[in-house]
């Protein structure tokens, strides 16, 4: 390897300037983005404690390990947290702040300032939301459908306002995105060499900017109600309670592709990257993911077909939820022409996008599959329905997020963790993972409804099974903390490029110097320029 | 500031407006929903407000939007004094857009026309949610109204020492958001009777 | 300045004209047919779209399309169940 | 083949006259994405090991591009979203089976509250959480909520329809084999939202016959007759033809009735009970806005028993 290793006493952004003061009021995209990885891991590991119990509550038929008003607060606080405070923010803000300006050869976002602010709001939305369960928390499953929602007696107040502030948090960063990646490009970077995951968190800005207040609105308005009674929902007053569906999927449908977007971006750089190879369809990616960005936003009905809704409606969903698929579709294809013919680093990285391909194709099949009027019928609330999104959430996001985790840790922390254990804990991820949750599909099927803290006896068997694999799943995780953790502090030095990759973001020293770049940056190849890459030869920081 | 600074605030400004007309559409929805279930009634509470308050404060606003317009031109032509008396203006007039509100309100409370309540009507199924979306809506719309007094008082404080119009020409565009708003929430509340 | 000016006045030309029409009785639509003209008249001159970069402009669109896409998408659904 | 699947998937018996035909769509449905998610993997699987990186050994494989055209990419989309579209046909038309009741079947009144479900007979039998039909004979469910939403799920027969406050939602099937099948609250409702079942009991005709007899009470239309005259609807309604303050009863129900927009709409259960709800949400051409409403004031099975008396005067 002739990769120049920076020096140990570089300055790095981790060390300059020094003193947590400079931590907590930096403007450094860097920081910013490692401040934003550990708050949303914190999330991860309240969320998954939360799984956990649930699992353990669904061990028997009537457990007396919780009553059933706690169950229901556990799964809501489960989802709540998962979504809102974890995934939401956690690729778009933890990897999208520390990469995107590294990726666009700038030297940190458009409003630093207000980068700084998001994350605080995010801090303060998110405190008001865990705070809430010191009020008793909130029983209303993370939709908030009314009528339930305003009238039942948990703090749905406190709630919708933990989250209101953290969806302003999260329009605040997917506006300084969209003005970053606009005008701070550098000259030689153009929209065609635009590194996919910098694509990625562009098509995620958008449905930020224009479909979280949405959310903010409807989670507002069911506040009020809750508080002054309203009846905005209530047909007591004439209201109709399928106006709030309308409006808070109008949101969330959206959202599940704030959730997968930038998870997708992750995966269409490490696969080049670790193949060695030129993605085969780079315009296709890019034109995927405009459409699953706008495209994404007419299918918002196909949570409702039972609910009420029109005939119509229901078939023009879902006719676009299957329009909207497609763009999904041409991503996978496009990632598995670029993993032939390559030269392929076998490592955790590539192991993750193996997971990550087979669990998101299933599951995104099996959104199709909802997405089948007549099959939903069935399907709708229950367990099926639960499978089909951890699967897409857990064996999609959550891996791609783990990938991204093993890929870039060398780049923010300049140090190389253990291989071996990685693989370890990527086995029992993925065992686990697929123990927790294809009972859940075969639970739906078989008619156990979701949000059941008691259930008939014949459903236990596969109940057992899947919280088996879902506390091996957890000591995935727990493990890939700990070495990780280890390597961290004690790893060996990783050098500048360890995967020989020719991602722009790699072409700085890894960890980066506090501006990003030593010596002034010429972009003269692109990111993915493998073709002549038979020896490769690593291409840190040509200084002009 | 550089030319690509300027293009950076200016999207950022617009993002943040599309941003924010996407939360009153939220509201829009509302209102269009209701009022195709319960047209009536409609019709009938709509005919509780007060048609010349809401006429006159169309007129104050559509005022303060031009001389808004007119304090950004000024600015751009560097007669800064000029401009911090249009914008002075576009202030006042703010206020007089709130003080009719609040004037109005006041006149629909003291009839018992209060969020889920619908005085007189109470009768009549779908009036309340009429009222109660009147005052959400001139409620959140009253919140950016306030909002915009302060961006345009910042600006027009920034003119003093600094001789760019960006500022304030930013602020502009957000006040004449501010009154496209209103330019649909006057025929959704005062002219359907 | 001219074109300041003239939109002023077609602005208070067409708010006076709606509020005609509707104590004259006409249908909804024609309200807000004249607002729907106003906010662009607005949008054009004052928030100065007539010059903007695209960048703005596609923005703007976009918005009113996303907006329309939510109440039309409600809408449909209240009227046709 | 259905058997194997049946069995494979863990679905429950299919005892309704639908649950043959979505099973075979699921079958096919779930079959291709098993499918493309193995082929996938098996696609990188292989190229993990044909290609992985060799060091330094001449073994390599010689790097080979696959470049995805926009022409093939065309190919690639449109036919994966052909077979996408395809789902959507076979399972919108079932859908709309699903949707549209046929006529004459059997109709019951169902209440749903927290956390119990009740319903009525149109002779007046009135049950709480075991619903008894008649095997081989369509039932048509007509639903309401006293509360929050809930929502009436049979796995065995495969439908599910959420059951709303100051609406009523619709429900059919046909039973198939007699048993007792679960019903399943399956919108989450609060604390008792797991315990909100109940049963379809599916009997032969004769036994349904015979269990139906045996619970003679006062028919609904019966019910609903005393209802409408105790509510003082016969002060402005008659049940001769003629008009009076408002629209006559008789021959009501299932007539087209124009509306005041100009539109009409049958007169079928939705709109009876609308009315009585709301009635300006509809108005009757020719008549004023008049009626008062009466949501809160008649019970969900009084407003169902006053629908079964407009429907006896035909
Ligand atoms: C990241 C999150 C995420 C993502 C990306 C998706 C993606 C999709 N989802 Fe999912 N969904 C959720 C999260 C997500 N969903 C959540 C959280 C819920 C439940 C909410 C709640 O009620 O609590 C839900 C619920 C949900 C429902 C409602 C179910 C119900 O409640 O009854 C539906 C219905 O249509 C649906 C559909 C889809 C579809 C069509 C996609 C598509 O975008 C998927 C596209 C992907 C693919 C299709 C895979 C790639 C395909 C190939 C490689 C195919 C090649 C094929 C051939 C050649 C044939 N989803
Ligand atoms: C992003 C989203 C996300 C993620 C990652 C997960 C992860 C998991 N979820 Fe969740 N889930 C949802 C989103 C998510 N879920 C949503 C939206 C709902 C619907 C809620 C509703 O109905 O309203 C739901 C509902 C839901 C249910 C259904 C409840 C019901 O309907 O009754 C179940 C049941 O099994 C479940 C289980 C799990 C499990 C076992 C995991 C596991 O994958 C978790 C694995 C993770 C861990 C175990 C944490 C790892 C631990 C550490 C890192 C600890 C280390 C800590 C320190 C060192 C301090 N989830
Ligand atoms: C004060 C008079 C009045 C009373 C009392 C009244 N109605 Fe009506 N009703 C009307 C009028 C007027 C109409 C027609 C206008 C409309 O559609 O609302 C009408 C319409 C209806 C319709 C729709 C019929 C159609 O042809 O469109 C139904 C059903 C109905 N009423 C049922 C009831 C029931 C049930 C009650 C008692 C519980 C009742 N009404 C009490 C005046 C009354
Ligand atoms: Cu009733 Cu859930
Ligand atoms: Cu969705």
């Amino acid at each position: 390897m002739t990769a120049r290793t920076s020096e140990p006493t570089a300055e790095t952004f981790w060390t300059s300037p020094r003193g947590v003061r400079s931590w907590l009021l930096t403007h450094d995209h860097k920081r910013i983005g490692v401040m934003y990885f550990f708050s949303t891991a914190l999330m991860l590991a309240i969320g998954g404690a939360f799984a956990l119990v649930l699992r353990a509550v669904l061990v028997s038929p009537d457990s007396s390990l919780v009553d059933a008003s706690t169950y229901n607060k556990l799964f809501t606080h489960h989802g709540i947290i998962m979504v809102f405070l974890f995934m939401v923010p956690a690729i778009p803000s933890a990897f999208g702040n520390f990469l995107v300006p590294l990726m666009i050869g700038a030297r940190d976002v458009a409003f630093p300032r207000l980068n700084l602010a998001s994350y605080y709001v995010y801090c303060v939305g998110a405190i008001v939301t865990i705070c809430a369960l010191l009020f008793g928390g909130v029983d209303t499953g993370w939709t908030f459908y009314a009528p339930y929602s305003t009238t039942t007696s948990t703090a749905v107040t406190m709630v919708a306002c933990g989250i209101f502030i953290v969806g302003v948090s999260s329009i605040m960063t997917g506006l300084n995105f969209l003005v970053t990646i606009h005008t701070l490009r550098a000259e030689s970077i153009t929209w065609r060499r635009l590194p996919l995951f910098v694509w990625a968190i562009y098509g995620t800005a958008i449905i930020q900017v224009l479909a979280t207040p949405v959310l903010g609105l409807s989670l507002a308005v069911v506040g009020i109600d809750h508080v002054w009674h309203l009846g905005l929902f209530d047909p007591q007053a004439g209201g109709d309670p399928v106006l709030f569906q309308h409006l808070f999927w109008f949101y969330s449908h959206p959202a599940v592709y704030i959730m997968v977007l930038p998870a997708m971006g992750a995966i269409s750089e490490i696969v080049p990257a670790a193949a060695h190879n030129r993605p085969s369809s780079y315009t296709g990616i890019v034109i995927a993911t405009a459409g699953i960005a706008l495209v994404g936003f007419l299918t918002w009905g196909h949570h409702m077909f039972v609910a009420g809704m029109s005939t119509f409606d229901a078939g023009l969903f879902g006719a676009l939820s299957m329009f909207v698929a497609v763009f999904s579709a041409i991503k996978v294809f496009a990632w598995l022409g670029t993993m032939w013919g390559g030269r392929i680093t076998i490592a955790a990285p590539i192991l993750y996008v193996l997971s990550f391909v087979f669990l998101f194709v299933f599951g995104g099949m099996s959104g199709v599959a909802v997405a089948t009027t007549s099959l939903d019928v069935h399907w709708h609330d229950t367990y099926f329905v639960v499978a089909h999104f951890h699967f897409i959430m857990v064996g999609g996001t959550l891996t791609a997020f783990l990938a991204a985790i093993h890929f870039w840790f060398p780049k923010i922390t300049g140090r190389m963790y253990s291989e071996a254990w990685a693989r370890l804990a990527w086995a029992a991820v993925t065992g686990g993972f697929i123990l927790t949750f294809t009972p859940q599909f075969l639970l739906g099927n078989a008619g156990m409804p979701r949000r059941y803290f008691s259930y008939p006896a014949r459903f236990q068997a596969l109940h057992v099974m899947s919280t088996v694999g879902a506390f091996i799943l957890g000591a995935g995780m727990m493990l890939a903390v700990g070495y990780l953790v280890v390597a961290w502090i004690a790893g060996r030095r990783a050098g500048d490029n360890p995967w020989q990759s020719r991602g722009f973001e790699w072409r700085s020293p890894s960890p980066p110097p506090p501006d990003n770049y030593v010596a002034p940056m010429r972009w003269d190849t692109d990111a993915y320029a493998y073709d002549d890459d038979d020896a490769p030869t690593a291409t840190t920081g040509t200084a002009a | 500031m550089t030319p690509q600074r300027r293009h950076a605030f200016r999207v950022a400004v617009w993002l943040a407006i599309a941003s924010e007309a996407l939360l009153f559409s939220g509201l829009f929805m509302l209102y269009a929903s209701y009022r195709s279930e319960h047209s009536t009634a409609f019709h009938l509470a709509a005919a509780e407000d007060v048609s010349w308050i809401g006429g006159t404060n169309t007129m104050i606003l559509l005022t303060s939007s031009f001389a808004m317009a007119v304090a950004i031109h000024f600015a751009r032509l560097g007669r800064r004094g000029v401009a911090r008396g249009w914008a002075a203006g576009v202030i006042v007039l703010g206020c007089a857009f709130l003080a009719f509100k609040g004037y109005e309100w006041s006149l629909h409370l003291r009839d018992g026309i209060a969020p889920g309540a619908a005085g007189d009507l109470e009768g009549v199924r779908g009036a309340s949610l009429f009222f109660t979306l009147y005052y959400l809506m001139t409620g959140l719309h009253a919140l950016h109204v306030i909002a915009g007094m302060l961006f345009v008082a910042w600006a027009r404080h920034r003119t003093r020492r600094d001789d760019d119009p960006l500022a304030i020409e930013l602020v502009g565009v957000y006040w004449h958001f501010v009154d496209v708003v209103w330019v649909f929430l006057w025929p959704l509340f005062y002219l359907v009777t | 300045m001219r074109n300041l000016i003239v939109t002023f006045v077609a602005l208070v030309v067409l708010a006076t004209a709606s509020w005609l029409l509707s104590s004259a009785g006409a249908p909804a639509w024609t309200s807000l047919l004249i607002a729907a003209a106003k906010a662009l008249a607005i949008g054009w001159v004052f928030m100065e779209l007539s010059e903007a970069h695209v960048v703005p402009r596609t923005i703007a669109v976009v918005a009113v399309l996303f907006i329309a896409l939510l109440i039309g998408g409600t809408l449909v659904d209240v009227q046709l169940r | 083949m259905n058997e194997l699947f049946h069995d494979l998937l863990d679905l429950p018996p299919q005892a309704s006259s639908m649950a043959r035909s979505i099973d075979t769509l699921h079958y096919v449905v779930i079959g291709t994405a098993f499918l493309v998610a193995l082929a996938s993997f098996a696609w990188i699987a292989v190229a993990m090991v044909r290609f992985r990186d060799r060091g330094t050994s001449a073994a390599q494989p010689a790097r080979r591009r696959i470049r995805i055209t926009p022409r093939r990419e065309l190919a690639l989309a449109g036919g994966t979203l052909a077979v996408f579209v395809a789902f959507w046909v076979v399972g919108f038309a079932q859908y709309r089976a699903l949707r549209s009741p046929p006529d004459g079947a059997m109709r019951i009144y169902v209440v749903a509250k927290q956390w119990m479900w009740a319903a009525v007979y149109p002779d007046g039998t009135s049950v709480e959480d075991d619903i008894r039909v008649p095997v081989g004979e369509p039932v048509h469910l007509l639903m309401t909520s006293r509360d929050v939403i809930h929502s009436f799920y049979v796995a065995a027969f495969r439908v599910k329809q959420d059951v709303l406050p100051g609406r009523t939602t619709e429900l059919w099937f046909t039973a198939t084999i007699p048993g007792t099948y679960d019903i399943l609250c399956a919108e989450y409702c609060g604390a008792g939202h797991s315990r909100m079942r109940g049963h379809v009991i599916a009997m032969s005709r004769d036994d349904f016959a015979r269990w139906l007899a045996g619970h003679s009470a006062p028919s609904l239309a019966a019910t609903g007759e005393r209802v409408a005259a105790e509510r003082g609807c016969l002060r402005c309604h008659t049940v001769d033809g003629t008009p009076h303050l408002g629209p006559t009863w008789r021959g009501l129900y299932g007539s087209t009735v124009p509306l005041s927009t100009g539109d009409s709409v049958v007169a079928d259960e939705t709109y009876l009970t609308e009315s009585m709800m709301d009635p300006s949400a509809k108005l009757r051409a020719g008549f004023p806005s008049l009626m008062p409403s009466y949501q809160g004031l008649l019970t969900a099975p009084e407003a169902a028993s006053i629908v079964e008396y407009i429907r006896s005067l035909r």
